[in-house]
């Protein structure tokens, strides 16, 4: 055990499989001697730069990606840094139309492990913001993975090197340099199970990336009022874990989605699906708290009205508690 | 250096050539879908005939059948995967004209979309070069999609890392309807590999031994770690894009000159004249190889798919459960 | 008035706007003389050919879109024929990352008033069916419009190109080329603005594309047992009409989605965000009709198993009318 | 054609040049997220000085704000705009200093993706070339950036349709930790666009009068419809990639050889020893500059960003309403 950001807790795991397994190779921009973009592979050029397998790229983000698919399929388990979400436009064709489908069309005998990092979300970095969820989650096949706590990002990072499909690793950059916490470096989180980050009996507030963070430290202010929310991290954006959610809003009552993605498309469009769509009436109200449809604005006070903020997922779910629970307002 | 590279003889190459030909032909007797290739085998029959096992192909799809043939498939295999029907290896799941034997020493396209297939040949051969020295990648691609920004990214990073991989321009003279002397912009496009420090040659893409040779020279460089290398092999679509192509973007008059400069014929002529190859032997060979593939793709067209199971799920561990 | 096929309606409508304004101009592959790939833009080479404004392209969708975006900022209103709807996944950053966004960054000052033409569907030309519609939904500020009539085909297509956004103009194989109808080169639609195709009382089926088609036959088949299904033509994937939707489904009491688009991102999902999110409980079940999520298979027997069929969409409609209207059944 | 080329004058360009550095370093100051672009001046003031407001410019990111400069923007406002506050000209929604002055005739970067704005240029080139013909546009980018693909699709684009367009590889010979001497593949990156048959030019990127002469002829060729160029100006990036960068890549003996060769002494050197400026006169001006761009920068700093107001819909017909 030892105590690391979740950025430290993200090298960690790849250096441990790189330790483990020859097959991993990472290439990236500025991922050498630079040592990663915001350090994000602070100290693997010194292990493994000498060996070729941190590999700096140009500016060349779907030959960076599609090299990866390639060389996925010969055999080897590349992790792509991408730097920053909003490049992953760039690599669409090769990562979500063709790596993602290689093992359906192959029935499973062919498959790209490939793992393709990006961070992401609003903060320090100004710019940049995009996450492009929505985007990953049209392609089938694609698994959508963030963490929020240094032992998720150590445990779903070395999920997604050893898993046989495509993974893009969303990192968001309010959280990635934030406090450390012990990391247990056998502890595995399997990709696809969302997580009860604080427990309640009153609402369901799920999320994902930041808005994990506000929603816990909006609980808490719930609590102050004497009710209590449960926060559920969804942790992995593709597949989504449905049935956790939908059992704990049924437990509770009504589900709150805060979400820093775009409304229409991503995982909190995702689960609405998933929960509504099989002809049964929900037993629960939901509530999205999302920004408008509009790009990331620059300013700093735009952007952080732009996101949901603690004060808004209280609100939120003070209101969508404050109907006698079970009542159909509609 | 591995050393898995095989000899095939003249005669092996106009063989591999009449039964690339046999099976394209067949496939545009029963298959409206197809993408005729006829006219340009000595360029895909000649890029990867001296391959082996350890080597990975990244064929362009105009062609890329007769090459999953020349590296062993079955052509009743490959012809059930371009109808989609049971004997399909892929279970009907995926196109198998345009990559007929996905595999991880045969990497190509994976959806109908051209250009991600030049990266994949790159990955492959960095793949190749960390853990299989003297292994290379073979890549053919069209001169339409030599436009692709992919490719231009591909060729650049192969150049900077010194990777194993030879690329075969595959030059037919044309995009679909674009001629290959309007789109790609400059006098050779090869000298787009130049400007990258890439060795690059030109070719006459209906010679199969020029093509060979300029292929064997790129191959053996990249087996010595010297990086990769770029063939321009000038060729010629006889038929139309695909079938019931309407071809009123170029003259009967051109079609008809480049008709005169049939590689398969060229060759024929050269064994014959060197007394390797009779006359009487060629045609009874051409037609047996026509014979059989009309028979075969005849009853792969006519097979039934209806033993096929739909996987319903994408993910790797899910389809391996499955089956 | 005249009888015109979809595809024949659009080529009008670009031919109607080409002569009315010369900003306009098109590029695309196999545009030119060769009539554009299935017939997408037969004539138009003979019309306006030797005035440059019909520019056959070579094989480079990002710079064909991004070129697109530039002339569109400098004062043209190109139309880019794509040819097929997944090369759209090679233009998302300048299409839906920066295009799409700067009317919004500039607010409204500069405008990107740019047609994209992509064909998609499962049909006649086997291959290229994959919409990619979930990605166009992740990019704010993108119209994404699919008709299904020849006269939508007429009226969406000059509205697109009236425009000042972005607009993405879905093709659908499988109805391009099916049978004429009067096409009213006055009549104006909006993008935006779904449309009801056949009234119903019974349950609301919203649908676009090939699955309105279906959905107008099933309704056909489920009135022969009396139930009357109103069917939806969403028309317009971005925005989305989702009051037309939830006045309609208000009114039968349930709505069926059915959707050839993947599930988990599309206009389905996008639908039951909205229809969702506000808090309030739906006075009706909702039930989705889509494919699994995975991508399109290649065998006819696989891929016609694969998109509802006009059985299943009856079928889905009996099931969702079965329970007595109004019963919440979870 | 057009003659709305303005002349600037030798001292006009060192004017520009020491406006350029004073707000960029101003900004260096006062803005933590500023990529310094010192050392480079003479590309992008060279490149963009003798355009007409008919032109179209689309400069790298890094001397984006210098050309909104020069082509008249208050720096009040450009300084606004990096730091998104009220007197922004984007009301706060954009980051001003990548693409400071959007508009019909200024096209650049629109997210944070390097790349696009090379295809902006040359769409916008199709443009002028369809309605103003003797117009061009002038497009800058960086050596990192011409790997990327679309900057390869859009010079053959270019080539294939004759279109007016100028483009200028800002080489400051590193992408943020890459050389390009590693990372653009061949000898020089100039012939990749002479692969494509486009007129290349390699000139001192510290000289502002070779820059401006090299472009100065692509310019007259784009306007007299003789199609694209490519000038290819090798320069140095003195400070780091941006602020607080360790340039663990470089060494310190590197860049103070590369200080000796500063493009503002080098010119003002020149201008002096001709006697068209003296040494104290430069020096007052550059004092001047600095003073006027530091008090400019520094309220912009601190200036509010209260009255901002949040769009909430991406659609113009939208904005417009709403404004
Ligand atoms: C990215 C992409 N753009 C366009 C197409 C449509 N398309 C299919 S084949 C073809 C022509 C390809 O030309 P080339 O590469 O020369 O190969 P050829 O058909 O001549 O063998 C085109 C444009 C495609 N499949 N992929
Ligand atoms: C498509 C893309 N990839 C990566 C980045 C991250 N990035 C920002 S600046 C930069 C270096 C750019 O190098 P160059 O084009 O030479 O410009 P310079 O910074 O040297 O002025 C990089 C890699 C980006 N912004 N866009
Ligand atoms: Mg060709
Ligand atoms: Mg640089």
């Amino acid at each position: 055990m030892s105590r690391m950001t979740m950025s430290e807790a993200i090298v960690a795991a790849i250096a441990d499989a790189m330790t483990a397994d020859p097959s991993v190779y990472l290439m990236g921009q500025d991922i050498g001697v630079f040592g990663g973009p915001m350090q994000s592979t602070k100290g693997l050029w010194d292990s493994f730069g000498a060996q070729g397998r941190v590999i700096d790229a140009p500016i060349s983000e779907a030959a960076m990606v599609g090299t990866a698919v390639g060389a996925a399929m010969a055999g080897s388990r590349p992790i792509v840094d991408l730097m920053f979400a909003e490049f992953l436009a760039l690599t669409m064709t090769p990562l979500g139309l063709e790596g993602s489908a290689v093992a359906f069309r192959t029935r499973g005998e062919v498959t790209v492990p490939l793992v393709v990092r990006a961070k992401c979300g609003v903060g320090p970095h100004r710019g940049h913001a995009e996450s492009c969820v929505g985007m990953l989650l049209a392609f089938p096949g694609l698994k959508v993975a963030m963490p929020t706590t240094p032992q998720d990002a150590y445990s779903l990072t070395r999920a997604a090197i050893r898993d046989d499909n495509p993974v893009v690793l969303l990192e968001h950059m309010s959280l990635l340099h934030g406090a450390r916490a012990e990391v247990d470096r056998t502890l595995d989180v399997r990709l696809g199970a969302a997580d009860i980050r604080r427990p309640g009996r009153d609402l369901t507030i799920a999320a994902s990336g930041l808005m994990v963070q506000r929603a816990v430290r909006a609980a808490k202010d719930l609590a102050a009022d004497g009710v209590e929310a449960e926060v559920v991290d969804l942790r992995s954006l593709a597949p989504l874990d449905t049935a956790l959610v939908r059992a704990s809003a049924e437990r509770t009552g009504a589900l709150l989605v805060a979400e820093e993605s775009w409304p229409g498309s991503g995982p909190a469009a995702a689960l609405c699906a998933a929960l509504l769509g099989d002809g049964d009436r929900l037993g629960f109200p939901v509530r999205l708290l999302q920004p408008p449809p509009t790009p990331v604005p620059f300013a700093a006070s735009l952007e952080s009205a732009f996101v949901p903020s603690v004060a808004d997922i209280a609100d939120a779910a003070r209101a969508l508690h404050a109907p006698v629970k079970g009542t159909v307002t509609a | 250096m591995t050393t898995t590279t095989t000899t095939i003889t003249e005669t092996g190459l106009w063989q591999a050539m009449v039964e690339a030909r046999a099976f394209d032909q067949a496939m545009c007797r029963h298959n409206g879908h197809w993408h005729e290739a006829r006219g340009e085998e000595a360029v895909f029959v000649g890029a990867f005939a001296e391959l082996g096992p350890d080597d990975v192909v990244a064929p362009h799809f105009r062609g890329a059948c007769a090459v999953a043939l020349q590296r062993g498939s079955s052509p009743a295999t490959l012809a059930a995967g371009v109808f989609g029907t049971d004997a399909s290896s892929s279970g009907g799941h995926w196109r198998g004209d345009i990559c007929p034997a996905p595999g991880p020493r045969s990497v190509g396209m994976f959806s109908g979309s051209l250009g991600t297939s030049v990266a994949y040949a790159t990955g492959a051969a960095l793949h190749l070069s960390r853990t299989s020295p003297g292994a290379v990648a073979v890549c053919g691609f069209g001169d339409g999609t030599a436009n692709s920004g992919i490719v231009a990214e591909s060729l650049n990073l192969a150049a900077m890392l010194g990777l194993p991989v030879v690329y075969v321009c595959q030059d037919n003279q044309y995009a679909t309807s674009l001629p290959s002397a309007v789109a790609l912009a400059g006098e050779r496009v090869s000298d787009r590999a130049r400007a990258l420090g890439i060795p690059a040659t030109d070719v006459d893409g209906n010679d199969v031994l020029a093509v060979r040779d300029a292929i064997g020279e790129a191959v053996a460089r990249a087996r010595a770690g010297a990086g990769p290398s770029f063939v321009h092999a000038l060729t010629y679509r006889m038929g139309g894009h695909y079938m019931n192509d309407p071809e009123t973007y170029r003259s009967p008059e051109e079609v008809a000159a480049w008709a005169e400069r049939d590689p398969i014929a060229r060759l024929q002529d050269q064994l014959v004249a060197r007394g390797e190859l009779t006359a009487d032997d060629a045609t009874a060979q051409v037609r047996a190889a026509d014979e059989r593939m009309e028979a075969i793709v005849a009853a792969a067209k006519g097979a039934s798919d209806a033993a096929l199971v739909r996987a319903t799920s994408p993910y790797a561990e899910d389809l391996r459960s499955a089956s």
